[in-house]
């Protein structure tokens, strides 16, 4: 059973692990991104993350959806609102049989994530203010 | 006219989270940028790396018939994660 | 800095995890063994896990300096004792600066340990008692 | 005379989980199992697919004097995870 959602709260992260566990899934796979504060010379002290919910919601559920198909308990948790050094941006579990597939498909998620769901992030560096990171700089 | 959702940058360029456009039709991608860049011509760098949202999906090619056009928004380049 | 055990007493998940943030580390990935019912049409009741204690955190120590060397946080902890359906045998943690090392990272880590830290598992099965799994069934 | 840590399933069919064998010089991988299998030949299917560990290192071809020998374990297939 997924769970998808765009959490303005921080997230549980063991309140989110816990909905993965079942008898019949041996693996389980989270990524959880954090805010990190360097990327390469570029120091970052917070970020704001924004989304067109209700739109990242119907594209999480389609992801969702498509990798338990396969065989696996999916959750996928996307903050927003303003963070600080190390919260949690995003949580993605996969429960799966063997885990082999949960590497594979926890991280074809969170992959996905951040190729095709609207949420945006500004991020606050101690040189400027920045949509996007340092390495997908936009105008 | 249209009520188009705008977000990120182009909402902070813009100075707002929607904007009603006259877009021409049928609707596309193409149509919806060109509508906003015509009434907000500082946006044009940003919009060339935006997609177009229609219903809540991604479009590109796609034609809509305006009574097909429940809801509309640019998405500029998403940095979720 | 690393931290592995063998430990007696049920995982705290949340508590390893925790363990692992850092704010140069923006990617953060757990494996998590639990124990499954089902392999193929053989199905499991309970486990008990042993280990060669000493040596075993030996080996991980081994492995997690290594992979800390690359530049990371890392987290191993096994369990010992007996475990029923749904518990967590192995928590496997990397915090790392970008996602792509930290799959990798996590998944080297796991595969590794069981191939070689002297950890055994003994399973009861409705049909038998198994040494190792049904797909490493020991005479 | 060394005492040789047994584990899983090699220690219960010994029912033991550590013996006093008799081990012939230079010890290596294979005098350690060629001792137990000669005391307890019950072992030696489980024995062709164990390692050896001495110092809590596995070994395989290497040669130790008896005086760098302080700990000896046979180490059956491992299944943690």
């Amino acid at each position: 059973m997924h769970y998808v959602a765009i959490a303005a709260q921080p997230l549980d992260v063991n309140a989110l692990y816990e909905k993965l566990k079942a008898p019949q899934f041996g693996g389980i796979v989270t990524f959880i991104g954090t805010v990190r504060q360097w990327t390469d010379d570029v120091e970052t002290t917070s970020l704001d993350y924004t989304a067109y919910t209700e739109m990242a919601v119907k594209e999480l559920t389609k992801l969702a959806v498509e990798v338990e198909a396969k065989g696996a308990n999916v959750i996928i948790v996307h903050r927003v609102g303003h963070l600080e050094l190390t919260d949690e941006a995003v949580f993605v579990g996969v429960a799966a049989a063997h885990r082999g597939e949960a590497f594979k498909w926890c991280e074809y998620l969170i992959d996905t994530v951040k190729k095709q769901v609207p949420i945006w992030k500004k991020e606050y560096d101690t040189d400027k203010i920045r949509w996007g990171g340092p390495n997908d700089v936009q105008r | 006219m249209f009520n188009v959702k705008l977000f990120a940058i182009l909402a902070e360029q813009i100075g707002r989270s929607e904007v009603e456009l006259s877009i021409a039709t049928p609707i596309t991608a193409a149509t919806v940028k060109a509508a906003l860049q015509a009434q907000f011509p500082q946006t044009a760098a940003v919009l060339a790396d935006c997609l177009v949202a229609i219903n809540q999906t991604f479009v590109s090619e796609e034609h809509f018939a305006p009574d097909e056009v429940s809801e509309i928004a640019l998405i500029p380049p998403v940095s979720g994660g």
